[in-house]
Parts: structure tokens; C-alpha cells; sequence
């Protein structure tokens, strides 16, 4: 049995979301043998840089790569660059779909958004003002959530505050004190939808902010909606300090990507967008995440 | 016609007061020179007429009209070159480059000049041996010592073509050979027409070259007198102020 | 004679806005403050409202620890640039310590646990500074590129120690270290607000009443100089660096208590803010020049933008923009003084 | 007397490794980068093949001509924070343009509408140096927080310009766009390399063989002799920053090019990068020294460092501690230099 | 026995031979002149004396015992004070801050100790009083005039108590009347038992003070005579070259 050297690239290692990709990779790295999960990105989210890795992933002959896109056109030009030097490329997370990879695993992100909002409206039906957290400004992914939950929120009684979203840049206390600001700025705001788990990372910062809008949160007077479903976050979601959870699936990301690449490397043909799900958590399900 | 002249000028840093309503002139060709105690205002009065600081009330006149020498490089064309106290040397630079700074002997190839190095390595070796100083014009200036710092300051002046020549001690830390030399350079200066301002603690040094002396007290000009109408022990009561003016 | 001092016929009285506090760079940046903080009071209604200056007193505080720190080092012409990092693994080894000891159920005395976590995550700063310090005094290597390095290597330190994942504090004294980092005194004022009044206080006494001062602003004022006249260079200067790591180190800690996490990527790209602020509160990159007010002044300048435009409601696209502009503005008014005093 | 110099009894001939780039920074860091060459290819058997070699040779590339124009602005002794932002701003630009230029549809000679795109870049980046120049030189802000200041000013303005999504260059002249900055010469040789090393050559005449050169060092040893003694140094200041920016401006094009994008986070805190290797390569932070080679050789070894520990295979969270670990080792080397000249 | 020995001492920089094989002696209470062109190494004599530089060759010997001097602070231990050419002033301190530097005047508040600002500027006052300097204790040293800072300097050894004291150049910027109060310092200094060499390139001064006196020319000492068996021609003679030794 031939042993392959696969590569997974996630837009920066400074983001707890792409450890838990990691793991799953490496899980199953292990249990297949054969395989081993190299794990390397830019410290921070830049394309250049990230484009510079993969160059040398190619040059040093990997046989397979997995991308978390930072960049569309600037992934796209040496995604190709790595196919035609015979190496098996596929993306994750976020995608180029120009490219020739073979294949995208992740969340469509668009979904990702129009869940959000369809979660908040099944939260709190009757509506108000809203205003979203978002990362880094340039996160083209984020960009399309945003846009889904306007989507979903478009036509019912949901209005977005101007000044939204801001951009937290991945910073746990940057996005928390604009959580903050944006209470402070629309004292009568009538949710916060972070599309990206950061805020919630910091869970006594969370708490600290909600308690003082306590008996809001529990009158869903100011609803709370968040991306992602890290145990930190589903912990404050038992306690009430949320109202609902959208998770993607990260660790599966890094199971399903160690999986098509062997399986692109043994001939299989592998379908071209393979979505790895949502998860939805509100207080009634919470348990079951939990476990 | 003179071709310096001060009317009521004063400088204020602050609550100090360091020059007071000075005024004088000097004549084209003339040798002036300019004693006081330490802080009396000499240095401050030079680099008013060198175009460092504004006046803070008064003006200047230079060649009989009314100058604003708002900067150095105004000075400088208007024919004014000083030798600062504090040298005003780069220290990253060689000797050399230090006496061309601002005035760099350059050759054309194209539309593109580039500088003559030899040139002005060997001009600079010149200017040092008509001094008689030891100083190697391709050392570093931050590796000199202190009176090779000075040959140095002093060597710029001898490039440009002046009118007016102002000298804040140049002498205070060259050897004995050198000062000599200096002397007879003011000398030379000015049969060439052009008027020098000698600031000097060295009582003899102003007595051998100077014509006209002006003393300074706490900022104010307490004598301006000829050579011949004064003795260095006058002076020297009109320094520390044990003779109010003259 | 009335109008003279010791003697001097030369010399007047200074008036009082020509010396002290009143003629430096930070009371000129203050003024600007001031009129900030008026036009952001009429953008947005909400911006000076109790609960509002509250978060701005904490925030600032976040920040303005590890800023009194690099002004001591940058009045003694040098620059750290590790700061950020610090902050990080300080929090992250109080963390990791403090956890620790509650899964070794080790019986210690109430508060015992946090006690040694936090020395824990002081030590680590200490160290880092003593590096530092080491490296720029006695190696005499350039500041700029020796922390630039450490910033670097503590940067990776923290990733390596938690694999990325970041630390919880965790255990019996997590609550009591919440209290202690991110409680309010009187349920009013943050605690973190009385630690920087107090490190404020002590940094003015010791820069301007104590020897100890003297040489840090002898050193950046002119550094041979100071040792041909027998001050103790390498000595100072290494304590310099290392309070400034301390003081970045026990920044973090406190960040942490109040985000309930020291996430690996905590504070990372802060240098940058810290300095400016600092630079912004009078100090000087050139040595010599600085102190505990201005440095305080300049966070809250900074926090005070950030804050108020998002109150504000500005286009988030534009505030960046707008944040720079008035950075550039507030160390504009510096040009008024110098201009003043001719 | 044959062993003295233009008849100081006292001075001996200069040996040769006593003077010119031997004697400099610049050699001994040389010196360092060989050796970790030299390791690296024992590490990793791919790290001399000529791929790779091609990667680094570009790589560096990229970030070596914003180093040249930042040398410049230190040798002056200033600093410019702002370089990474005007690169990605500069990329926007001329990718917007481009793009915009085929959209217009207006007829053009083949390759003039990538003419007109990259004179825009660089007439932004021109106008961002010029700004900070005038802000140093003429208002006398500090350097550092006056570039701070624009390093926020512009990235805003890149993300406004396409509201966060970044540019992409398309149209007729995408293609030769494309070749004129990741095109390889003969096949072999990196584009951007060539006008790298012309950059250089002509970085070198001007600073050592023409008057603006010498201002150059003179303003960087001491700014205010320089203008008693007739240097126009507020001019020569805003010229420098100038070609700084121009410099970061062009090396944002060229990344842009080979990455057939902008986008908005294009460079983000590559200044820090870019500045350390100009330091390492010798430029002092206090103005007055630096040069062309030593910047290409600090690019070199950052690159080397970078790509080697990939190539090697080093546990990535392990990475970022080694590059701060050599940083500060290739700094140590210049210590051997001082020591032996005692 | 004598307080100070050079034994062969030299000193290289690069290419230039500062110093080539000097030795002399000092004894206590001595007052020693050492003159010479610039450039003639007496500035970096002094730096090795004082603890700046180490020889390259050769060694020292103070109070009869070998002395490595590692560092200006070890200098001071020894009782070896410094008036620097440059003057080593931090600019961005009072005049009364840089007198007391690293010599601070405290009082202790339990177990802090607090600057005595008020006593440090009066010691100072009293200090310039002295040396009749027009110089203010709390005036930044940045904003002095160039005599108002060496009188800051030469104020600075007045606090130590000193076995010897390196005097180079201290009178060069300083007007008339300190000259007069900086020499009579000196004798004073000689009757407390303190030895002073004094490098001036004021032939008055040095003839007017010193004991015996010390020549050198491009690194080497040419001469070592008391100063009753000189004359300042022959110094003259021996500064320039004109004559080779004594
Ligand atoms: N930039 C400044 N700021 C404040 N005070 C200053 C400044 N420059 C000079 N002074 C003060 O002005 C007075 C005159 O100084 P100046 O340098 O003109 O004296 P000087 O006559 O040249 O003395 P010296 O003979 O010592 O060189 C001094 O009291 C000095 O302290
Ligand atoms: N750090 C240094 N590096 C290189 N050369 C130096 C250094 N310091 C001094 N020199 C050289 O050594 C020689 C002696 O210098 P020194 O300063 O001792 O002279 P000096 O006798 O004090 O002169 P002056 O009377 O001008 O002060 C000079 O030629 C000088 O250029
Ligand atoms: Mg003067
Ligand atoms: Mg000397």
C-alpha cells in the first residue's frame, strides 16, 4: 500500500475554528496509516503569504493539498499551479471554484448566513433592529454570510442598524467590546448576529456583557444568534447567554478532506462540491451537542 | 555702506532673555570682533544673522537693504558663511564630504551627474595642509578628534565666495600651530574685501586681528569701540562687569 | 529686580503655562482629547452615558498598563516590540497554571492557587523582559530587531503551548481571579482602572523622584554619557525591559480575567497601538522624553476614537480611515507648542 | 615610510577586510545567511533545487523592493509604517483600473491600458509618500505615528475602494499584466528579480555617487547640520518617502500580478517583516547607515529562513519561534564585527 | 611613589596608531601638562586612563599596584574623575541633574529614597558661584551656550572626592573671567592632595599651572620636562614637529 503526504492549508492558524480541523485530520490520518496530515498556514490571514506556502508544499512534493481559500483569484493562480505539477488539490472551508480543484469541502457559507437568520426569525418572529460582528474586512466567505442573512431577513420585520457589521479581525476582545459598542450605539437593538464564532470564545467576557442586559436576553428582548458551535459556546448557550447556536463542522472538514484526497490518489471520482452540514442548536437540542 | 547692520534686535527663549535691543554694523572688508562672558548672547546673535532664528523684535540690513534671512541656505546666498560653535558637522560622513556638503564638485554622463570623489578628497587634503592641520580628509568625521572636527567646520568656509565671514570660536579647541594659521587666514580674508565676525574667549587672537570690538552683557551691547580706543584689561572689565559700558 | 531670578539680570519669571505639565506635548494632546470627546458627545448621543464611559474606562485600562511599561523604555530610546506577545503568553501560562493545579487537586490555602498562577504568568513576562534587556544592553543589539525577534518567538511559544487552542482558566480560585481582573470596585469603577492609577502614581514617583529616574531619562538622553558619569547603563536598562514586559505580562493576565480565556491569538498586532499611544502621550522614539500621563492620555485618546465611532455609526469601511486621520490630528496640535514657543 | 598614508606617520595602510563592504554590517550578515543556506540544504534535500531556488529568488523579490525604499527613509532616519498598506492600495488601484479601462471599452493601443493601470498605482502610492513627507518634513510629526497614521488611513481607503472584496486585474492586457510581473526571463529568471537588481544597481549610484546621496547621509547623521550647511532637507525628506512609497507601491503591483489579485488584505503587516530585513541587513534605525546590498541580503535571509523551515518540515506552531530565534542570531554576528574593532 | 603609571601603552583604531608605546608617571598632588597637535592622541590617553577605551598594548598601574580599568564606573571607584572633551552631558537634564548624576542627593521615606531637589540646584548654584559661571542649575542643558555646559562639566568633578582628576581641555569654550577661577581651582586641588593632568592647548595656562609637562606628536611622547627646564618655544618647536624630541 502506497503512503501519501497530504497537506492542509487553512487561512491562518491563529483561528480556533481550523484546530478542530486539524484534529480531525490528524484523527484520521491516524486511523488510515497510510496517509499523513501535514498541517500549515499563514499565523495570519493574508494571501500572499498563504500563496507563498503553498509553493513551497509544492516544491517540497506533497501529493495532495487541502486549501481554506484566503483569496479567490490569488488561490485560484497557484491552485492551478499545483494541479499542473501533478499534485491532487482540493479546498475546504472556502472555496475557489474557478480553480481546477477537484473537489470543495465545507459549508456552503451563503446557507451558513440564510441559517442565521432563519434561526433568528424563528427566535424572535415579531422582529426589530439587528447588527451583525464580522472578521477580517477582505474574508470573502464571511462576506457571504453576511449577505445570507440579509437575505433570509429581508421582507420580515428585521432592520439592520447602520455601522453593521464591524470587523472584529478574528480578536476575541475586539469583537466583544463591539458587542458593547453596538448596544451602547442602539440602546433599543434587537439582536446581535456574530457570523463567526469570536465574541463567544472569550465566555466570561460573553457573560459579562450579557449580565448586564440580563433580563433582556432572557425576555429575548435582545436576541442573540451566533455562528459556529465550539463547547465553549454551546456551555453559554445551556446557560442562557444565548439564544441559538449555527455550527459548521470543522472536524469532519478535516475527516472528509483526508478522505477525498485518498480517494482522488487511488483514481475514485469524488463529486465536486461535498457539503459537510449545519448544525442548528437552540436551548431544546443543546444536550444532544453537548455529550 | 555697511554691510551688516543690526537695528534693535532682541531674541527671547522663554522667560530668557538672551539678546536686548542690539544694534551695530559692520563694514565691507572690516574685522569685528565679538567677546562676552558665557551666555552673554554671542552665539544667539550669530545664528539671527545666519538665519537659524527669527528675531523676536528689530531687523537686518544686509548690502544696505532690508534682509529677512528667513533660513540658512538664504544666508549662504546672500554671501553669509558661518562656522558654528557646535560645528554642525555630520558625523557619518568623511571629511571630505563634510566641507563639500551642499556644493559637491560633480562631472556629467548624460543627463545624470555624479560626484568627483578624488577631486574633492584631493581639494579637501589641500584645504587641511594650507592650514596646517592634521587632518585626513577620507577619515570619518565621528572618529576625529576634537580639533580635527573644527579644521574641518573651518575648511567649509574657505569654498564659498562670501561676503561676510562669521566665526563663532573657531579656535577654542585647534592647537597652537593651527591658530596661527586661522589668524592669518582672517587676514587674508580681509585683503580679499570680505568682513569677518570673530567670536573668541582668547583676548590676544581678537586684539592681533580684529579693528573694532563689541562686548556683550546679559544680552545688551555694553561697548563697540576700535582696537586702538580700548586695552584687553577694559575688556575684560566690561565682561565680567566690573565696567558698566564704554 | 522684582521680574528676575537668582540674580540674573537676563532672565524673567517663567509664567506658568511656559513650564510643567502645562507646556508639554501631553497637555496639548489632552486639549485635543477634550475637544474629541466634546464633537463625539454631539455624533452620538449615547457616547457619555454612564454605561458607556464605563466600557471606555475598562478598555483603556486593558491597554494602558502595558503602555506606562513602554514608555519606559522608549524615554530610555529603545522600543519592544514584543509587548503583544507577552501580553499572550503571560495570560496563557496563568491560565494553564491555574487549571493545572486544580487537576492536580492539590490542597492549597483559598486563593493559593491563583496566587502562584499569576506569579506564574509573571515570571514568564519577567523573563521575556530579562531577554530583551539582556540582548539590547549587554549585546548591544538594536531594539527594534531584538524584540521584533522575541515577538516572534513568544508569539510561537504561546501556539506551542496550547497547540493553537488557547487556555481557560479553570478551577476552584476562577472565580475569585475573575473578580480580581475584571470586578468592579463599588460596583462601579474596574478594578483594572485602580491597578493603572496606582502603576501611574508609582511610574511618576519613580521617574521623577527617585535616582532610579533620573538614569532612564539620562540614558535616552544621552547613553554614553550617562556611563562615563558612572550611571549603571546595562543595569537600568534591563530593569526597563523587564517592567515593561511585567507590565504587559499582568495587561494580559487581567485580559484574560475578563474574556474568561486567553486565547493563543490574544493581543496579537497590540504593539502597534501600544506604542502610538504612547508616542501620541509625548513620549519620544528619539529617548529622553516621556511620562505615566501622557501615556495614559494617549490610550485614551485611541480607545475614545475607536469607541466613539462606532457610536457613532460610521461606515465600518471608513473608520479605519478616520481613526488614522485623527491620530495624525492629535499629534498635529504638537506642532502648536513647538510653533508657540518660536 | 612606505607603510603610512599621504604622510601620517601615524596611519598605516587600511588592510582590505578593514574597509568598504567587508568591514560593513552588511558582510557579516552575508556571512550568517551562508551558513543557514548551508544548514537548510542539509536539512531538506529540496531546498538547492533550482524550483526552489526560483521560489525563493521571487519570493524575496517581492518584498525587496519595498526593503530598498524603506532603506532609503531609515538611512534618513526616519521610518515608514505605511509600506504595507500602499502596497495593497496601489495594487487595488491598478487593478481597478485595468479592469475598468476594458470595461470602458475604449480603445487603446495594445498595452496601453496596463500603462495608464500601473501609472495610477504608482501616482497613489506617489501621492501616500508624499503625504507622510510633507507631514515629516514640513509639519515635523514624528515619523512613526504620522506613517502609523496612514498605515490605517490607507488600508481603510483599500477596503472602501472595494468595499472589502479586493480587485482582480482582467481585461485585454490582462495577460501581458501578468508577464510583466510573474514572467520569468529565458524561462529561468524571475521578472520581478531583474527589476530588483536594476533598483539596486541604481539605489547604489544615487546614494554614493551623486549630491543626493550625500544628503541623504547627511540628514540620517544629523539633520541640522545638513541644513545649516545648505542641504534642501525638507525636499530630499519628501523625496525619500516618496520612493519609498513608490517603491512599496510597485512591489504591490508586482505581488498583485503574480497572484492575479488584490486583495484588501493584500501585505497586511508585511511592514514589520520589511523593516527588520532592512535592519538586519545593516540600516540603523538612528539614521545614517543602511544600503542597497545590505537590504537584499536581509530580504534574502528572512526568505531563506521562511521557505527552509517549511521545506524542513519543522512543526509549524514550532516555525515562528526558530525565524525570531535566527533573526536575533544574524543580529549577533554584527557583535563580532564591533568586538574586533575593539 | 607615584599615584599613576603608563607602561607602554598603545592604541589602535583600525589603521590609525593613536597612541605608540606611552609610558609616563604621576605622582600624587602633581599637576602634569599634556600638550600636543590635534589629532596627537591626548584625548585617547585620557579614555584609557579614564576606563573608555582598553590599550591594545601596554598596561597601567595606579596607586602602585597594576590596575585594569574596565570601565569609567571602576575609574570612579578609584578616585579618578574626568572632564570629557565632549563634554558627556545628557541634554535633555537640568544643569543640577547632571552635576549630581549617579550622585544623587536622597532622603528616605521608609523604604524609598526620594531626590533632594531643592538641595541638588542650591549645591549647584553655589557651584557655578564659585566658578563665577553665569550658568542656572535649572536650566535644561540642551538650551545652554557652550560655556555654560563646560561649566557644567568641570562643576561635576567638584563633588567627588577624587586622587586624581583628567582635565581635557576644560578651559576651551569658557570666557575670560572662569579661566582665571578654573586655574585657581587647579592649585587648590594641589593642596588637597589631588593630582591633576591638564590638557590645554593654551600655552598660558598650561605654563601658568603645571608642574612639568608632556608632549606628543602623532601617538609618540617627544617629551616629559619640568616646566622650569621648557620654555614655551621649545613646546612650540616640539608640537609642530620643528624639533623631534626633548
Ligand atoms: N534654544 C534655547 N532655548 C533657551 N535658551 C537658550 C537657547 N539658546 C540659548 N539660550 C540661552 O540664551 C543665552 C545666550 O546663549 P548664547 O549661546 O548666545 O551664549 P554665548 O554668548 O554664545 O555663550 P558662550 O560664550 O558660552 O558660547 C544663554 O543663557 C542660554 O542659556
Ligand atoms: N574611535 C576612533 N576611531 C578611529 N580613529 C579615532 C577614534 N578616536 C580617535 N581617533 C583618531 O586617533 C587620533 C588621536 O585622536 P585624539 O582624539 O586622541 O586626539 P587629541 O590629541 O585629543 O586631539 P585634539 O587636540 O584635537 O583634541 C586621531 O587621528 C583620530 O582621528
Ligand atoms: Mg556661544
Ligand atoms: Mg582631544
Amino acid at each position: 500500500q502506497e503512503s501519501y503526504q497530504f497537506a492542509v492549508v487553512p487561512k491562518a492558524m491563529n483561528n480556533p475554528f481550523f484546530d478542530l480541523a486539524r484534529d480531525g485530520c490528524m484523527a484520521r490520518a491516524a486511523e488510515l496509516g497510510n496517509v499523513e496530515c501535514i498541517y500549515i498556514g499563514p499565523v495570519e490571514h493574508e494571501a500572499a503569504t498563504q500563496a507563498q506556502i503553498i509553493e513551497d508544499l509544492i516544491t517540497q512534493g506533497v501529493d495532495g493539498l487541502a486549501i481554506s481559500v484566503s483569496d479567490t483569484a490569488a488561490a485560484t493562480t497557484v491552485i492551478n499551479r499545483a494541479v499542473e505539477a501533478g499534485i491532487a488539490v482540493i479546498t475546504f472551508d472556502s472555496d475557489a471554484a474557478d480553480s481546477q480543484r477537484t473537489a470543495y469541502v465545507g459549508t456552503n457559507n451563503k446557507e451558513f448566513g440564510t441559517a442565521l437568520g432563519e434561526l433568528l426569525l424563528q427566535v424572535k418572529p415579531e422582529g426589530g433592529t439587528y447588527g451583525m460582528i464580522s472578521g477580517g474586512a477582505a474574508a470573502p466567505n464571511l462576506a457571504e454570510r453576511v449577505d445570507g442573512v440579509r437575505e433570509a431577513l429581508a421582507g420580515s420585520e428585521w432592520t439592520e442598524v447602520p455601522g453593521s457589521p464591524t470587523f472584529s479581525n478574528d480578536d476575541s476582545a475586539l469583537g466583544l467590546q463591539q458587542m458593547g459598542d453596538l448596544k451602547t450605539a442602539n440602546p433599543e437593538i434587537g439582536a446581535i448576529v456574530p457570523v463567526g464564532g469570536w465574541p463567544m470564545f472569550a465566555p466570561d467576557g460573553w457573560r459579562n456583557f450579557v449580565d448586564g442586559f440580563k433580563a433582556d436576553v432572557d425576555s429575548k428582548a435582545l436576541a442573540l444568534v451566533v455562528a459556529d458551535t465550539l463547547p465553549v459556546q454551546l456551555e453559554l448557550l445551556k446557560e442562557g447567554y444565548a439564544h441559538g447556536l449555527v455550527g459548521q463542522r470543522p472536524y469532519e472538514m478535516g475527516v472528509v478532506v483526508m478522505d477525498t484526497l485518498l480517494a482522488i490518489k487511488n483514481g475514485e471520482t469524488v463529486e465536486e462540491i461535498i457539503y459537510t452540514g449545519l448544525d442548528r442548536v437552540t436551548a431544546e437540542n443543546v444536550d444532544e451537542f453537548l455529550n | 555702506m555697511s554691510l551688516l547692520e543690526l537695528h534693535g534686535v532682541s531674541k527671547e527663549f522663554g522667560a530668557i532673555r538672551a539678546l536686548h535691543d542690539v544694534s551695530f554694523s559692520v563694514r565691507p572688508g572690516e574685522i569685528v570682533g565679538l567677546m562676552g562672558d558665557n551666555g552673554a548672547g554671542k552665539s544667539t546673535l550669530v545664528k539671527i544673522v545666519s538665519g537659524i532664528y527669527p528675531p523676536s523684535a528689530g531687523h537686518l540690513s544686509f548690502e544696505g537693504s532690508d534682509a529677512h534671512i528667513a533660513s540658512p541656505a538664504e544666508a549662504r546666498r546672500l554671501g553669509i558663511e558661518t562656522v558654528y560653535q557646535d560645528l554642525a558637522l555630520a558625523d557619518n560622513l568623511t571629511a571630505a564630504a563634510n566641507i563639500f556638503l551642499g556644493r559637491e564638485l560633480k562631472y556629467n554622463v548624460g543627463p545624470f551627474r555624479f560626484l568627483r570623489h578624488n577631486a574633492m578628497n584631493a581639494r579637501a587634503a589641500e584645504l587641511f595642509a594650507e592650514l596646517k592641520s592634521e587632518t585626513r580628509s577620507d577619515d570619518l568625521v565621528k572618529q576625529m578628534s576634537g580639533g580635527q572636527r573644527q579644521a574641518v567646520a573651518i575648511a567649509r568656509t574657505r569654498l564659498a565666495d562670501a561676503k561676510l565671514i562669521l566665526m563663532d570660536e573657531p579656535t577654542a579647541a585647534i592647537s597652537v600651530r593651527q591658530v596661527a594659521e586661522v589668524l592669518s587666514l582672517i587676514h587674508r580674508l580681509k585683503e580679499a574685501g570680505i568682513a569677518v565676525i570673530l567670536i573668541s574667549h582668547r583676548m590676544p587672537d581678537v586684539f592681533a586681528v580684529c579693528e573694532r570690538i563689541i562686548v556683550m552683557r546679559r544680552g545688551n551691547k555694553v561697548a563697540d569701540k576700535p582696537i586702538g580706543e580700548t586695552s584687553p584689561e577694559e575688556v575684560t572689565a566690561l565682561i565680567t562687569g566690573a565696567k558698566e559700558a564704554a | 529686580m522684582a521680574d528676575t531670578v537668582q540674580g540674573f539680570s537676563n532672565v524673567r519669571r517663567t509664567r506658568f503655562w511656559q513650564k510643567g505639565f502645562l507646556a508639554s506635548q501631553s497637555a496639548y494632546v489632552l486639549a485635543a482629547l477634550i475637544v474629541i470627546i466634546a464633537i463625539m458627545a454631539l455624533l452620538s448621543p449615547n457616547f457619555l452615558t454612564p454605561g458607556n464611559i464605563a466600557n471606555i474606562t475598562r478598555n483603556f485600562s486593558f491597554i494602558a498598563i502595558a503602555t506606562l511599561g513602554i514608555t519606559l523604555v522608549i524615554i530610555t530610546g529603545g522600543i519592544d516590540l514584543s509587548v503583544g506577545s507577552t501580553m499572550a503568553l503571560s495570560a496563557t501560562v496563568t491560565s494553564l497554571v491555574l487549571s493545572g493545579l486544580a487537576g492536580a487537586a492539590i490542597a492549597l490555602f483559598p486563593g493559593g492557587a491563583l496566587i502562584l498562577a499569576v506569579l506564574a504568568g509573571l515570571a514568564t513576562a519577567a523573563a521575556i523582559g530579562f531577554a530583551n534587556g539582556f540582548a539590547v544592553a549587554k549585546l548591544k543589539l538594536s531594539p527594534f530587531v531584538t524584540t521584533l525577534g522575541t515577538l516572534s518567538i513568544v508569539r510561537g511559544l504561546t501556539y506551542v503551548a496550547t497547540y493553537g487552542r488557547g487556555a481557560f482558566p479553570t478551577g476552584p480560585d476562577k472565580d475569585l481571579f475573575i473578580a480580581v481582573t475584571a470586578g468592579r470596585l463599588f460596583d462601579l469603577i474596574p478594578i483594572s482602572f485602580i491597578y493603572l492609577l496606582i502603576l501611574a502614581i508609582a511610574m511618576y514617583l519613580a521617574l521623577h523622584h527617585t535616582a532610579w529616574g533620573r538614569y532612564v531619562f539620562a540614558i535616552g538622553g544621552n547613553e554614553s554619557a550617562g556611563r562615563l558619569t558612572g550611571v549603571p547603563v546595562d543595569r537600568v536598562k534591563i530593569q526597563v525591559y523587564m517592567l515593561c514586559s511585567l507590565a504587559a505580562g499582568f495587561n494580559g493576565i487581567i485580559i484574560s480575567g475578563w474574556l474568561g480565556s486567553a486565547p493563543a491569538n490574544l493581543a496579537t498586532a497590540y504593539e502597534l497601538t501600544i506604542i502610538a499611544a504612547a508616542v501620541i502621550g509625548g513620549a519620544n522614539l528619539a529617548g529622553g522624553v516621556g511620562g505615566a500621563a501622557g501615556a495614559i492620555i494617549g490610550c485614551v485618546l485611541i480607545e475614545v476614537i475607536r469607541n466613539g465611532l462606532v457610536l457613532a455609526r460610521v461606515d465600518p469601511y471608513w473608520q479605519q480611515t478616520l481613526v488614522g486621520c485623527i491620530i495624525v490630528a492629535a499629534v498635529l496640535v504638537d506642532r502648536l507648542r513647538s510653533l508657540r514657543n518660536g
